[in-house]
């Protein structure tokens, strides 16, 4: 028993030490990148529209067009569900047994945040994190994705304290990392101009009914209403204000917030309503990477609308292709961060010109727009937060 | 050694007892027998601190009983088996005794996880003690044997003998016989007559098997609708009409 | 015409303990039997076996020359054999109507009405009760209830488990006039009885069990004198004969 | 033989991270924490049927313990930190366990998986000493003048740690207190009547659970490095509540089994991206359907019964 | 008004939960996702026939009374001698597999749910009132006085509440309790199913929205556990709580009010505001 136990441990041994690596994730024909990701939890359907319908739909293109530098890219992703301990398992899995060369689009605050020191400490670059929490920013190894909440915050405040002259903020916010990054952030903007919250209510993550947190806030008068939630209490809480016939404050969504589905959750409730975008309209916008995004989306993935979660994969796709090609057929991770370092001007047809800069920021603009007849009218151009 | 005074109770507007006294002598043993329903199984779950009586007083060698919760009986001295055996069926037979030696050991949960000398020294002690008394009960060859998996007759046997660990003296015996045959009621006559003889304990013992409570009993008490009808030797109440008629009924209206 | 009901050697174990063990017993058409034994020599189980709440691993159950060893309980009793269990399991929540209404839960229900008055009629005290709540009735009324809750679909063949069990006297002989009348409409009754002398003067015939095994039968009068009969009960003349598995 | 395996089970365990791939390292360390968790909620539900839909609670109050006394003082030595994580968390048991001495059954999972939330709502609104939302880093723990930074430091000391509860649960579970445990499970009325306290010995099962839960936790805030409120939903309840299931009630192998067993499947179905529920869920339902008892009991009716139980 | 808007909501699915409960004596974790399954049913009623929503409603009934019973013949059934533990983790798994499968099939997305009832605010005096909120109050109103006549006056609702009271006895009197299981999971899943298509409209629809079915289960405990009144108040009692904590409690304690309500209650009244805990027996 003992004997052949031992034998088959020695086995094993000689079986592990067998693979051994150049670059890893990188071969002659191959670049292979993963993330861990939310396909179940709360945050699913972004998950699965970030990675599958949007990182991976711009990766066919490349692909099909000949990869990059002759290598096709091939992309893994595990499920975490949202939990910080898995998506370290899920990670540690992609650096450790496959080998991937990058992390692409994980998700989500707690289960970025849990994996960034290991990533740091392995020199494993982290691509563009879709969260808003400044945590992630001027870090060597991580390029941030989504625009970050400090700076939306100074967006929007900038925008409706200095240009529209507004007095009287409150908001309406989420109980979590997400909510109170923002909270805080108002708070210091309104700060500059000498201003306060007036109000501020919090709506638990997953709970539906916002009456209370309306009524309340109704009370306290505002000239404008953050709202700092996702798709669905928004849409109820611009129902339960219709409901209560409160008409004289200016609602206002985040960044992340702003998007077609909360539109179409509130229906006539959304009249109105305005926000911080950060993605033109994936449906609508004219612009000629988004066109070439729907023209794409149509071609691979016939049955999945456009939306914004996919069109930011998308755009991950491409910083990423750039990037590698940038780095030339010699990619190491080193020269991947190097290339990425080195965007300047950069035209995605998507968004305006990017440059990356000491912060690893890659998206850093929003505009202003107003629900009109169901859909975001722009009412500015892009919006400055430096 | 016992005494039940003036015990009363009822369930659901039901008297179950009402008004019930007897006392029991050291190294006695003493039978409580009655038709189905006449609350013989009450007095022990009364006794063990299971049911509280509304009016009465159970006195155990001078102390009252009535006040104590059911382990602290238990640690009295009173030992009991029951009516629908009630082995740990998923434990061995060795386990049930060691769990009526419960009291008698003392390894608490923190040093017996730490695996000290002396929680083990107890514990070889205790097992020692009891295959023992698995041995006495015959029951040395199911020791390791899960209990629920035995013959009702040798349950019942290792329900006595887990109730013997705990070093009782008095032993409240709920129906032994019950289910068993010809040949496990006489071996079970003989342990019972056994244990007041070798082991000097006082036996209470609730039967519906008159062969054996005729047979081992030093007296008899019979109980109808929670009250007292007869008490003697079984001589006495086998001839008592009064018993025969609570058995077998009046037949008066015939 | 068959039997109302004919058990053929029939075995039943509780888990590996033997309850039941080649049990034969018959009950003509008509006739009041009387199944009489100490606590726990199978009587109950005996009932059990035949409205199928327990099955038997052995043997033949035939009820009006139907197999029924293998029927489920709902069909049993809707073939037509009523069981009034021991302790009565009366529906404690229910009023006493309801507990009837469930009763006739195989009636059609134009003849609900109907069956609800013949057992007004046989139990006048649940008339005037029917509104109360089954669990607050006193225990003879409660036995009355379970009875003409297992007379709702009018039963061929009534099995009656302990009726006088805790009963006061004066209530139990009432209860034995109602079985009488019950017989007299024409069902056959198989009785298991505590009071061993009433059980007898009411039957027609008696079975005895000790340890799951018959040991004497006959026409009642014959065991009424038996003494192994006042044996089985009180054990108080000799030794058993052996029933040693 | 029985040393034998021993033995070679000992090689394979010390060996492992030499012999295997460096991921399997750090799934085998999840393997043994949630073996000792699967341990604790076993000697709760498994010994003495009371079922816990609430220890992903201990589990994050372990957790938070060791990593705020790793964060605020940071001298203190590793086991004090695992035993001050076990304590804090053994005192929650006793503050849980008795009240909860009424509830059975249903009542009891319901009391439990309410007391999970209200640990996750606490943790959020604490948020001035558990960062709330934003979750908490853990610093790289040491032994003296060792930090531990690799996973294969982190792997011999869970390894150890959870020996140790191993042997420690054996011991309990072989002497008096288990078998008053067992005896609880079986018959409270004949427990009583054998002089066993009930409700000493169920609060008592509800603190030894905790306190398993509690190191467990710590050693979890070790080996993953970064604790927040999502990581301790009630799905992780559940899957602990699984793990004890199918690696079968009463049964310290079987705990370690099940941990086994649900740990690897979770970390090979992640792969499986939005079927992963699915094949997870229908893995649960077909093994609860043919294997009831769980894998211990399937072990036993494999190989004929050895006596004692594992 | 909105509270007791949602809290009929949720005394629907405490409702839904209670009468498994009853009869098999199990609990249904599995009872939220397959309210979510047959409201996407309906709702793909509405999508691809554009039927009108009563026709969606119909449908939706019909899907989850169907749905009930394959799981109830196919895989409940089989574990009914098993104990609680595996059932739960049937359930469980059930639950798991549900929600899995309507991501697949719908996507994990939120869609709108058109409602009966209009969204402007009628005003009556001063008062404004949400017709919503009525609607919902008066629908789950009407299918609890439905449901109470179904238990109180039918043959099946008699021989489901003898089910529960007494099972021997229940099979004595000639009931299938069988069939009496399976008509349970039908008409738990039916009741859900209204639910679903009711609350709908205010959480929208998406895989998650099964998660509801958590506040069923307290409502179902406030009530005390086997009460269908209970049932009733309980979900009143928590829709209304979890409407005013906002209002008038620490922002710090509020979102842990019902779970502490529903460890307070079973501490103090096991038996919930009405049940009653059996006694035990020896």
């Amino acid at each position: 028993m003992i004997t052949r136990s031992i034998l088959l441990f020695l086995l094993v041994v000689a079986l592990s030490v067998s693979r051994a690596a150049a670059e890893p994730g990188v071969s002659d024909t191959e670049i292979v990148i993963g993330g861990s990701n939310s396909f179940s939890g709360p945050l699913a359907y972004t998950g699965e529209q970030i990675t599958k319908f949007g990182v991976d739909l711009y990766l066919r293109v490349v692909n099909d067009a000949g990869g990059i530098h002759g290598r096709k890219v091939r992309t893994i992703y595990y499920d975490d569900g949202y939990r910080p301990q898995d998506s370290v398992a899920n990670t540690k899995k992609l650096v450790e047994q496959d080998g991937v060369f990058a992390i692409i689009i994980p998700q989500g605050s707690p289960p970025v945040v849990a994996t960034l020191e290991y990533l740091e400490e392995h020199k494993v670059p982290m691509l563009f994190p879709y969260q808003s929490s400044p945590v992630t920013r001027a870090r060597r190894y991580v390029f941030q994705g989504m625009t970050l909440s400090d700076r939306s915050s100074r967006m929007m405040i900038d925008y409706l304290a200095g240009t529209r002259k507004y007095k009287k903020f409150a908001a309406l916010y989420q109980d979590d990392e997400y909510g109170k990054s923002f909270l805080a952030a108002f708070e210091k903007d309104l700060g500059r101009f000498g201003l306060k919250l007036t109000a501020a209510e919090s709506v638990k993550r997953g709970v539906t009914d916002v009456s209370a947190q309306i009524a309340k806030l109704h009370a306290a008068r505002p000239e404008v209403t953050f709202l700092v939630l996702v798709p669905g209490p928004a849409a109820q809480a611009l129902r339960e204000r219709q409901k209560i016939g409160w008409t004289d404050t200016l609602m206002v969504s985040t960044g992340p917030l702003t998007d077609e589905k909360y539109l179409a959750l509130a229906t006539d409730a959304a009249n109105g309503v305005e926000g911080l975008s950060l993605w033109p309209d994936p449906a609508t916008s004219d612009l000629p990477g988004v066109k070439l995004y729907r023209a794409y989306m149509v071609k691979y993935f016939p049955k999945n609308e456009p939306n914004r979660y996919s069109l930011a994969g998308y755009f991950a796709g491409m910083l990423f292709t750039e990037a590698a090609m940038r780095a030339g057929r010699n990619l190491t991770r080193e020269s991947l961060i190097t290339a990425l370092e080195s965007i300047k001007g950069f035209e995605s047809g998507i968004l305006p010109p990017l440059t990356i800069g000491r912060d690893h920021e890659t998206q850093k603009q929003g505009f202003w727009v107003r629900v009109e007849k169901g859909r975001f009218t722009p009412l500015t151009d892009w919006l400055k937060s430096e | 050694m016992l005494e039940v005074d003036d015990l009363s109770i009822s369930f659901g507007g039901l008297d179950a007892l009402s008004g019930l006294g007897f006392s029991v002598a050291e190294r006695e043993i003493f039978a409580l027998i009655g038709p189905n329903g006449a609350g013989k199984s009450t007095v022990f779950n009364v006794i063990t601190g299971l049911y509280r009586p509304s009016r009465g007083r159970v006195v155990l060698a001078g102390e009252d009983l009535l006040a104590l919760a059911s382990h602290q009986v238990a640690r009295r001295g009173v030992a009991r088996t029951f009516q629908n055996t009630e082995v740990f069926r998923r434990l061995s037979a060795l386990d049930n005794v060691l769990v009526g030696r419960h009291a008698h050991l003392r390894a608490g949960a923190i040093r017996a996880a730490l695996g000290l000398g002396a929680v083990r020294r107890e514990e070889a002690e205790a097992r020692r003690f009891a295959r023992t008394l698995l041995a006495r009960f015959g029951l040395e060859d199911v020791a390791d044997t899960e209990s629920g998996s035995l013959p009702l007759g040798l349950q019942k046997r290792l329900e006595i003998a887990r109730a013997l660990a705990s070093g009782p003296r008095l032993v409240l015996l709920d129906e032994p016989a019950g289910g068993l045959n010809q040949t496990e009621t006489q071996t079970l006559m003989e342990i019972i007559r056994r244990l007041r003889d070798e082991s000097g304990l006082t036996i209470v013992v609730v039967e519906h098997d008159m062969e054996l409570v005729m047979g081992i009993s030093d007296r008899v008490a019979v109980l109808d609708r929670g009250r007292k009808i007869a008490e003697g030797t079984p001589r006495e109440i086998a001839a008592d009409a009064t018993v025969v008629e609570a058995y077998l009924g009046s037949g008066s209206d015939a | 015409m068959r039997p109302a009901l004919e058990i053929d050697d029939v075995a039943v174990y509780y888990d590996k303990r033997r309850a039941l063990e080649g049990v034969t017993l018959t009950v003509e058409r008509g006739e009041i039997v009387t199944l009489l034994g100490a606590n726990g020599a199978g009587k109950s189980t005996t009932l059990r076996a035949v409205s199928g709440l327990v099955r038997a691993a052995r043997g033949r159950i035939v009820y009006e020359g139907r197999d029924i060893s293998h029927a489920p309980a709902d069909a049993i009793v809707a073939a037509g054999v009523g069981h009034v269990p021991e302790g009565r399991e009366i529906f404690g929540e229910f009023t006493v109507l309801e507990n009837l209404l469930v009763g006739g839960h195989t009636v059609p229900r134009r003849q609900i009405g109907e069956r609800l008055e013949e057992a007004f009629r046989l139990f006048p005290v649940l008339r005037e009760r029917r509104l109360q709540a089954a669990g607050t009735l006193s225990g003879g009324e409660q036995q009355m209830l379970a009875i003409a809750r297992a007379l709702m679909p009018r039963p061929r063949l009534l099995l009656l488990d302990e009726p006088s069990l805790g009963l006061a006297p004066l209530l139990s002989r009432e209860i034995f006039d109602v079985i009488r009348r019950i017989n007299a409409d024409g069902v056959s009754v198989l009785l298991v009885e505590q009071n061993a002398r009433r059980a007898l003067a009411l039957a027609t015939r008696g079975y005895v069990l000790e340890t799951g095994r018959l040991v004497a039968s006959g026409p009642s009068a014959g065991l009424a004198a038996d003494p192994r009969v006042r044996r089985a009960y009180l054990g108080l003349d000799g030794a058993r004969r052996g029933a040693a598995t | 033989m029985r040393a034998a395996a021993l033995g070679s089970g000992a090689v394979v365990v010390l060996g492992w991270p030499w012999a295997a791939p460096r991921y399997f390292v750090f799934l085998a360390s999840l393997i043994a924490i949630n073996a000792i968790v699967a341990i604790g909620l076993n000697l709760l539900t498994g010994y003495t049927n009371q079922l816990s839909f609430g220890h992903a609670g201990f589990l994050a109050i372990g957790a938070y313990a060791a990593a705020l006394l790793t964060i605020q003082a940071p001298l203190v030595p590793l086991p004090a930190t695992l035993l001050a994580a076990g304590l804090v968390t053994a005192a929650m048991g006793l503050a849980l366990g008795v009240p909860c001495l009424r509830l059975e059954g249903l009542y009891l999972a319901m009391a439990t998986l309410a007391f999970g939330f209200v640990v996750v709502e606490a943790i959020l609104n604490l948020d001035w000493l558990t960062r709330g939302n934003d979750g908490l880093r853990v610093p790289a723990a040491r032994i003296g003048p060792w930090a531990l930074t690799t996973d294969t430091s982190r792997y011999y000391v869970v390894v150890t740690v959870a020996a140790l509860l191993i042997l420690a649960a054996r011991n309990i579970t072989r002497t008096r207190t288990g078998r008053a445990l067992l005896a609880v499970r079986e018959s409270e009325i004949a427990a009583q009547a054998s002089g066993v306290h009930l409700a000493a010995y169920k609060t008592l099962a509800f603190v030894v659970s905790a306190f398993y839960t509690g190191v467990a936790g710590g050693l979890f805030a070790l080996v993953v490095g970064f604790l927040s409120p999502d990581s301790f939903d009630v799905f992780l309840s559940v899957d602990f509540v699984a793990m004890i299931i199918v690696g079968g009630l009463g049964s310290i192998l079987g705990s370690v089994m099940g941990a086994a067993v649900i740990t690897t499947l979770n970390d090979s179905l992640a792969g499986f991206q939005s079927y992963r529920p699915l094949v997870f869920g229908a893995i649960l339902i077909v093994s609860m359907l043919f294997m009831p008892g769980g894998i211990a009991s399937a072990l036993q009716k494999i190989q004929p019964r050895q006596g004692d139980r594992a | 008004m909105s509270g007791l808007a949602t809290g009929s909501i949720y005394a629907l699915m405490a409702l839904s939960l209670v009468i498994i409960y009853n009869a098999t004596r199990t609990l249904n974790f599995a009872q939220g996702e397959m309210l979510m399954i047959s409201t996407f049913v309906g709702w793909t009623a509405l999508q691809l026939l554009r039927a009108p929503l009563l026709v969606a409603l119909l449908v939706a009934v019909v899907a989850a009374a169907l749905l009930a019973w394959v799981l109830e013949r196919t895989i409940i059934r089989h574990a009914i001698s098993a104990t609680h533990f595996d059932v739960l983790i049937i359930t469980l798994g059930l639950s798991l597999m549900l929600r899995s499968a309507a991501g697949l099939l719908w996507t994990h997305d939120e869609f709108p749910f058109p409602s009966f009832f209009g969204s402007r605010p009628l005003g009556v005096g001063a008062v404004r009132v949400a017709p919503a909120s009525l609607g919902i109050i008066g629908a789950s109103l009407a299918l609890m006085l439905a449901l109470g006549a179904l238990f109180r006056w039918t043959r099946l609702g008699r021989a489901m509440r003898a089910v529960a009271q007494n099972q021997r006895a229940a099979r004595l009197m000639g009931i299938s309790v069988e069939q009496v299981y399976s008509a349970s999971w039908i008409l738990a899943a039916a009741v859900g199913a209204v639910a679903g298509v009711l609350i709908a409209p205010v959480v929208f629809l998406s895989s998650q929205m099964g998660l509801v079915a958590i506040n069923g289960f307290t409502a179902a405990v406030l009530g005390g556990f086997g009460s269908m009144p209970g049932a009733v108040v309980g979900g009143m009692v928590l829709g209304v709580l979890e409407n005013l904590a906002p209002l008038y409690l620490p922002a710090s304690i509020k979102h842990s009010v019902p779970f502490l309500v529903m460890i307070t209650i079973l501490i103090v009244r096991p038996g919930g505001l009405f049940g009653r805990v059996a006694p035990r027996k020896v």
